[in-house]
């Protein structure tokens, strides 16, 4: 700890105003997604304790507000404060969630690839190229035009547009790794590919991935709102923040602004901050900026 | 140059063939098209016969091939829902889509290229700071919501601007063009804006980094030492050399602003095929998906041909191979 | 001129069915008027036999015509046939209007007639002449159409089957027949740029006299919001589809008016009567018994749905069809007779044995009802009122008619809507509450597997009848089980919201086919 | 042997520093010489050791966080730190010209060779575009550049790397600068090319009476080109003067240890092996002479005092408690 306090990492980010707002925001978001329920009074998700004549009261220092409703209330009564930190648990988790399987199964692969070469590489990686022809909220879109909405289905469509680039990272290190000499050395040793692929290429090709993976969660976060947002995204009863900017909308020109602002705030700020700390990330990890 | 095109035509042979494939076989998880067409106390006889009318009662396998084969004859299947030829009425709205994509395109390139190198060139400034922290806002907004807002202040609120549609068109070799008519402006205004910001944002940055990596050079500092001008150093000598990062994802962006206008579309009711993409997924209408998914394919392979020209052209180290 | 707007509306039909009642446009004709109307979706066909939606079905109505009309309040007129007889329980004979001309010009014959039924038939709209067996030309002008057994309402039905020209309809195809439609409708196409507008223009030679409205203009706006905001800026004089929640907003703006009719949509909740039902995990289905499924109906409270989800905008169904519908039973309230009680639906849920209530799933549409989701979610706080855990699995439509189609194997409870504008319960008897597979053409969609006797019975009987009456009376008998078996819960009819510029009059039809020739502009 | 001549640059007590994130780096730390007319200066020194440094500094292209905080830079007698980046970029190029060190990024990838001699042209004559192209083909062919004119609407990348660093040279030679600083010219080409262009802008220096600074950690170079060597070590000058004295009578131990690194022919295999330890960290400098720690020499005073500059003979100065005497064997 004293080492990271001393480091030049910690020195620049108390240096960089956006590393520490884009933390602290990410910092907000991740209280909300471990504490949430208890932050608020009411679990929007919980459909049988709403009161549906509590419904539309707009936010509690506008005329008709309630106290109870800080930010107001949506058509079925739901607290839109709670609506947004349960929300944004369902968004935050859902980019984690899709990123994380991304990443393995991306590193995994590409760690195949990159070691093996031959069929694999060429097979892994011609469905890489191929996929990546196409913007990924058209793949996630299709995928889930077929599959159907759900919040299972939302993260196999996103992670399965969100292996390759961590395929390709890591194809790409893993080939210069195993050209050198300890690798070479360890292979000639007879380690098992196992064992070398594992100590001594995969903690070599991780960094790169910081960057990729904390950008990730906010691309991921957006797709997933906009794919709800046409309605081929979460389900109803646990609305994500692009949900409920959705719903927001069909009553919006009824200047019920506030049950789509808010929510869709939430998730500016929350990508807003994903990326400022990504953003300072990648300067700190891509020594080629330095 | 000939090997190259050949290679290029191979790639996007086996391309459109994986993505007809893979589309024919997800879409059999979707809901029966069928029951989109009948009345909803069909028969299970006029079910059946619409079946057979719409070609459903066969096997996918058989469906497939029947698809295939009738590609080589120019047709490309027919709409359950419309029951119109899946290929004419995508055609049909694409210069509606490809207009809004041109403009916003226009839109950011004029924008974010300037202001990218100008916090390239300056990133320590105060302005740099603000151009940057915007562009980061920029990515970070959900494009629908500024879609709606723009939509419930510009056009509601304030009456400065439609919102929706595509308002008058002329037809021009055939295809109908809302750019050459005043209404048509103010009809395309909102929505290329709207499928803008995030294409202007990402260009932004990517102009800004080519920049900066560009001044990392040493031609840039031996340029300086030729007594060349800051300025004319900035421009003469990197900007070209920032180029290259910046015409790639430009490519990538026109796929993506594609891709993105499906949503706009759908927020603005514009006439395009990215609305008709959405609709057809409401109604499991296949064939229009899967004729959808290979144009795109097929637009994405002239455009990465196109990059790997431009690339040529400004950089002489890069031939086509 | 038929006017009802409630009530037995198809006694007024039998009044008139027989006297010439041209239907002449209210206003002066006035050369150069115009309107444009925003609709919901672009029309998916301008060809009557290639498919069925709402948006079609309004462009179809202005090219073409039936032999019967039906009129916006849902009673029945001639149309293209100037009178008929009933000849014997099965044959009917149609005397055609004389001088009707097509767009094109030719003259509309019975020839026409036999062939457009006969091409029904293999199209993708069988159900468009199900019940007739046999139709000749007797002569040029009249028509003779055998059913294949006794039907009383099959002119009703012949409101839904609009004529085509032999002779162009054959030589342009079916696939070009949607780009370039030919009838003999009060208008005729002038322009469609697909998903941007449709432009009809009043045909000159129309039978009952030329529209007050020359040029029609139809923009599809999907989206509700923008479809508000299309009104609000005056880019469309008259928008469908109001959504609920705009319309406090657009009556304030003072230049609109907001038009509402409740609509012949009942939106029902199916209720599997199955021994073992595929969403509970209970060794009996509880709602096979008659009292679980009282309880779910009181524990609804529809006025509350109306009130907050649907802004007031429904009405709350009084039975399974409408007033002004054949069946319906003249002060019979499921309303009153299972009102909103919590209290009652638990001793029932308790004498029922499910004290402790259970968990089921239903299966609702987002895209398909006016808030059909919103719905869904209020159903599922209401019943955990009564102990009934409902897990809601909600679908875009595109999924949904495949997923609960029957034999609904996945399915414990339905939400759907139901619209009958024949004006007829009994079709809807017998698709919806018929015994599944007893009988061809029968309960194919009854959902919940409801099966009674003597309600097939009664429809069987009403369906080989040829007198209204007697028909009228079965399936009153019929609606009179029902109501006590409670197959289903109805919930409400959506109401149809319009929105108008000021100075536009236009009333609503019933069966939602909004009709530039009925309308007029100041 | 040189003869002193009237000073064409004098830099006095110049001081660069990098205000980075660990500290202050002194780069450059008070460092004076001069460069007479038509004189070559070698600059000496390891890797780190602030050479480049020095020759950005005279032509003012420090970029932050780098800050040339004091001393003068006289060019003609003007203090070029004086004179705003307008005038400087008058005296870039024209008056100072400057060959790096890679030739392969030190050209434009973008522009043909012909349009990056042209441009100096352009900046610093009146000539008009066909007498610029005749001159440009004209430097080409001094550069020894067969085919010249063929070859200036070719791009950098279709030369060979010693092909390339001609082509810089012409560049740094084309608009007549009295001055011209070589940072490390021949470091990243091959060792047969490296004397080739050695010669090449010996000669071209020499023929126009130019001066030059010729940056490099390799004294066996220096030997070969240089009037003057001034060896650096950790920003500060240990020892300067003409080439014969030092080179064969060196007075710093560090300088000893540079020449015990000349490598014996082609061999560049264990570059100052003679030299134990390396290279202190500059933001940590130990107390006393910066040297000491890898000085065979070096006593207790060593640990205490930093050593002055102080002159031996005939214009030479070391700054060392201990200078050694001894004649080194050639």
């Amino acid at each position: 700890m004293q080492g990271f306090l001393k480091s030049e990492f910690f020195f620049n980010y108390r240096r960089s105003a956006s590393a520490i707002i884009g933390s602290a925001l990410m910092l907000v978001f991740a209280i909300y997604v471990a504490f949430g329920p208890w932050l608020v009074a009411q679990n929007p998700h919980d459909i049988a304790s709403l009161e549906l004549l509590d419904s539309f009261k707009p936010p509690a220092w506008l005329e008709g507000g309630d106290p109870r409703y800080l930010l107001g209330t949506d058509g079925q009564g739901r607290d839109i404060l709670a609506s947004v930190v349960y929300g944004a648990r369902i968004s935050v988790m859902i980019g984690v969630t899709a990123m994380l399987c991304s990443c393995l199964i991306g590193t995994v692969l590409g760690l195949l690839a990159g070691f093996y070469r031959g069929v694999i590489d060429s097979f892994i990686m011609r469905i890489a190229d191929i996929q990546l022809s196409f913007p990924s909220i058209l793949i996630a879109l299709f995928l889930m035009s077929a599959v159907g909405t759900g919040i299972d289905k939302v993260l196999i469509a996103l992670t399965a547009v969100g292996w390759v680039v961590y395929a390709r990272t890591v194809r790409g290190s893993t080939l210069s790794e195993i050209e050198k000499e300890y690798v070479q050395a360890a292979r000639v040793a007879g380690l098992p590919d196992r064992k070398i692929i594992l100590k001594h290429v995969l903690p070599n090709v991780l960094t790169p991935l910081i960057v990729i993976a904390t950008i990730q969660v906010g691309t991921f976060v957006l797709i997933e709102a906009s794919l709800s947002f046409l309605g081929v995204g979460v389900p109803i009863t646990q609305p994500s923040l692009g949900l409920l900017v959705k719903n927001g909308f069909d009553v919006l020109f009824s200047g019920l602004w506030w049950t789509s602002a808010f929510p869709g705030l939430a998730i500016m700020m929350l990508v807003f901050g994903i990326n400022l700390f990504g953003d300072f990330l990648r300067d700190e990890l891509n020594p080629r900026l330095k | 140059m000939l090997g190259y095109l050949t290679k290029r035509l191979i790639q996007m042979t086996v391309v459109l063939w994986v993505v007809s494939l893979i589309v024919f076989m997800m879409m059999s998880f979707t809901g029966d098209p069928v029951f989109m067409v009948v009345p909803i106390d069909a028969t299970d006889a006029e079910i059946a016969q619409a079946r057979r009318i719409l070609g459903l009662d066969q096997s996918l396998f058989v469906q497939y091939v029947k698809f295939l084969t009738s590609i080589f004859e120019g047709d490309f299947g027919r709409s359950y829902v419309f029951r119109q030829p899946a290929l004419d009425l995508i055609l049909q709205r694409m210069p509606a889509t490809l207009e809004m994509v041109l403009v916003a395109m226009a839109l950011a390139v004029v924008i974010s290229i300037p202001l990218g190198v100008y916090a390239g060139a300056h990133p320590g400034s105060r302005i740099s700071k603000t151009i940057m922290a915007g562009s980061l806002f920029g990515i970070s907004l959900p494009g629908f919501w500024v879609g709606m807002m723009l939509i419930y202040l510009l056009a509601v609120q304030w009456g400065w601007f439609p919102s929706s549609g595509r308002g008058d068109t002329v037809e021009v070799f055939g295809m109908r063009v809302s750019l050459l008519t005043a209404d048509g402006w103010t009809h395309i205004i909102l929505p290329a804006v709207t499928l803008s910001l995030g294409t202007m944002a990402i260009l932004l940055r990517i102009t800004r980094a080519g920049m900066m990596e560009v001044g990392r050079q040493d031609y840039m500092k031996f340029a300086r030492a030729k007594g060349v001008a800051p300025r004319d150093v900035l421009f003469r000598h990197g900007l070209k050399n920032s180029l290259i990062p910046v015409v790639t994802i430009f490519g990538l962006q026109i796929g993506d602003l594609i891709a993105f206008a499906t949503i706009t579309e759908t927020i603005f009711s514009w006439p395009g095929m990215g609305k008709l993409l959405i609709d057809s997924i409401y109604r499991a209408d296949r064939p229009v998906i899967v004729v959808y998914l290979m144009l795109v394919a097929l637009i994405f392979v002239v455009i990465n041909f196109l990059v790997d020209l431009l690339y040529t052209l400004i950089d002489p180290r890069i031939t086509l191979k | 001129m038929s006017v009802s707007l409630k009530g037995r509306s198809y006694r007024r039909f039998l009044a008139t069915a027989c006297t010439v009642a041209a239907l002449l446009p209210g206003a002066a004709l006035a050369e150069g008027k115009s309107v444009t109307i925003g609709l919901t979706a672009d029309p998916s066909h301008l060809y009557p036999l290639a498919g069925e939606e709402l948006s079609s079905n309004i462009m179809y109505y202005h090219l073409y015509d039936p032999l019967v009309k039906r009129n916006a309040d849902l009673s029945f007129g001639p149309g293209l046939a100037e009178s008929w007889e009933v000849l014997d329980d099965t044959t009917w004979r149609f005397k055609l209007r004389e001088g009707v001309t097509f767009h094109n010009g030719n003259a509309l014959t019975a020839d026409d007639v036999v062939f457009t039924v006969e091409h029904a038939r293999k199209s993708i709209r069988p159900d468009l002449v199900a019940n007739i067996a046999e139709v000749k030309a007797v002569d040029d002008l009249t028509v003779e159409i055998k059913t294949p057994q006794p039907y009383a309402v099959l002119a009703m039905d012949l409101a839904e089957l609009l004529i085509l020209d032999r002779e162009y309809t054959t030589a342009t195809g079916d696939e070009q027949m949607d780009l370039k439609p030919v009838g003999t409708g009060p208008y005729k196409l002038t322009e469609w740029i697909k998903e941007e507008k449709l432009v009809l223009e009043a045909f000159d030679g129309y039978w009952a006299g030329k529209a007050g409205i020359q040029t029609v203009t139809f923009r599809p706006v999907t989206n509700p919001a923008t479809r508000t905001a299309a009104l609000l800026t005056g880019e469309v004089d008259v928008i469908q589809d109001l959504a609920v929640r705009d319309v406090e907003r657009v009556k304030r703006e003072g230049d609109f008016e907001v038009l509402t009719r409740p609509s012949l949509l009942n939106v029902v909740l199916a209720m599997d009567t199955r021994e073992k039902s595929p969403t509970i995990s209970m060794a009996k289905n509880p709602m096979t018994d008659v009292r679980v499924r009282e309880a779910i109906a009181r524990a609804i409270d529809v006025d509350a749905i109306n009130k907050i989800v649907m802004n007031g905008l429904a009405t709350p169904s009084t039975q399974y069809v409408p007033s002004s519908h054949i069946g319906y039973v003249e002060g019979m309230n499921f309303r009153e007779m299972y009102p909103h009680d919590v209290e009652k639906g638990l001793e029932l849920m308790k004498e029922a044995g499910y004290a402790d209530g259970f968990t089921m799933t239903l299966d609702a549409t987002n895209n398909r009802y006016v808030n059909d989701a919103q719905i869904a979610q209020a159903l599922a706080s209401m019943l955990a009122k009564v102990k009934i855990d409902l897990q809601l699995n909600i679908m875009p439509k595109s999924n949904f008619w495949g997923y609960i189609r029957v034999p609904t194997e996945k399915s414990s409870f339905i939400m759907s809507g139901w619209d009958v504008p024949s004006g007829d319960a009994g079709s809807m008897y017998g698709a919806l509450f018929y015994t599944r597979d007893k009988k061809e053409g029968y309960g194919q969609v009854n959902r919940g597997s409801y099966s009674n006797p003597q309600v097939d019975a009664l429809v069987d009987k009403a369906d080989s009848t040829s007198k209204i009456e007697e028909r009228d009376g079965y399936l009153q008998e019929a609606t009179k089980i029902l109501m006590k078996d409670i197959p289903m819960v109805p919930v409400h009819y959506e109401q149809d919201i319009y929105a108008v510029r000021k100075g536009i009059t236009l009333e609503p039809r019933v069966d939602k086919f909004l009709w530039a020739y009925e309308m007029d502009v100041e | 042997m040189s003869v002193q001549k009237q000073a064409l640059l004098e830099v006095r007590d110049l001081k660069t520093r990098f205000y980075t994130f660990a500290g202050v780096v002194n780069a450059v730390d008070g460092v004076s010489f001069s460069v007479g007319r038509g004189e070559i200066l070698g600059l000496v020194g390891e890797s780190g050791g602030g050479k480049s440094v020095i020759g950005f500094s005279i032509l003012g292209l420090i970029d932050p966080p780098g800050k040339v905080d004091d001393g003068e830079i006289l060019f003609g007698g003007v203090d070029l730190r004086r004179k705003s980046e307008k005038e400087l970029q008058k005296i870039r190029g024209k008056e100072i010209a400057m060959v790096f060190q890679d030739p392969m990024t030190s050209l434009n990838p973008l522009q043909t060779v012909g349009e990056q001699i042209d441009e100096m042209l352009r900046l610093h004559s009146d000539l008009d575009g066909k007498a610029r192209r005749a001159r440009c083909i004209e430097m080409l062919s001094d550069v020894g550049i067969s085919e010249a004119e063929k070859r200036l609407n070719n791009y950098p990348h279709q030369f060979s790397g010693g092909m390339r660093q001609r082509v810089v040279i012409a560049i740094a030679m084309i608009a007549g600068p009295q001055l011209i600083i070589a940072d490390e010219p021949t470091t990243a080409l091959d060792v047969t090319i490296q004397s080739q262009i050695l010669k090449l802008m010996k000669q071209q220096v020499r023929e126009r009476e130019a001066s030059m600074i010729l940056i490099t950690h390799d004294l066996a170079v220096v030997s070969q080109m240089a009037d003057e060597i001034v060896v650096l070590y950790c920003g500060k000058i240990v020892e300067k003067g003409p080439k014969q004295d030092l080179i064969s009578k060196p007075a710093h131990p560090y300088t000893q240890g540079l020449l015990g690194s000349i490598p014996k022919l082609h061999d560049r295999q264990d570059r100052l092996t003679q030299i134990p330890g390396t290279v202190p960290d500059v933001r940590n400098l130990p107390q006393g002479c910066n040297f000491r720690e890898r000085c065979p020499f070096a006593q207790a005073r060593c640990a205490e005092e930093e050593p002055e500059q102080h002159a031996l003979d005939a214009g030479r100065s070391v700054a060392c408690h201990f200078p050694l005497e001894q004649e080194l064997a050639p």
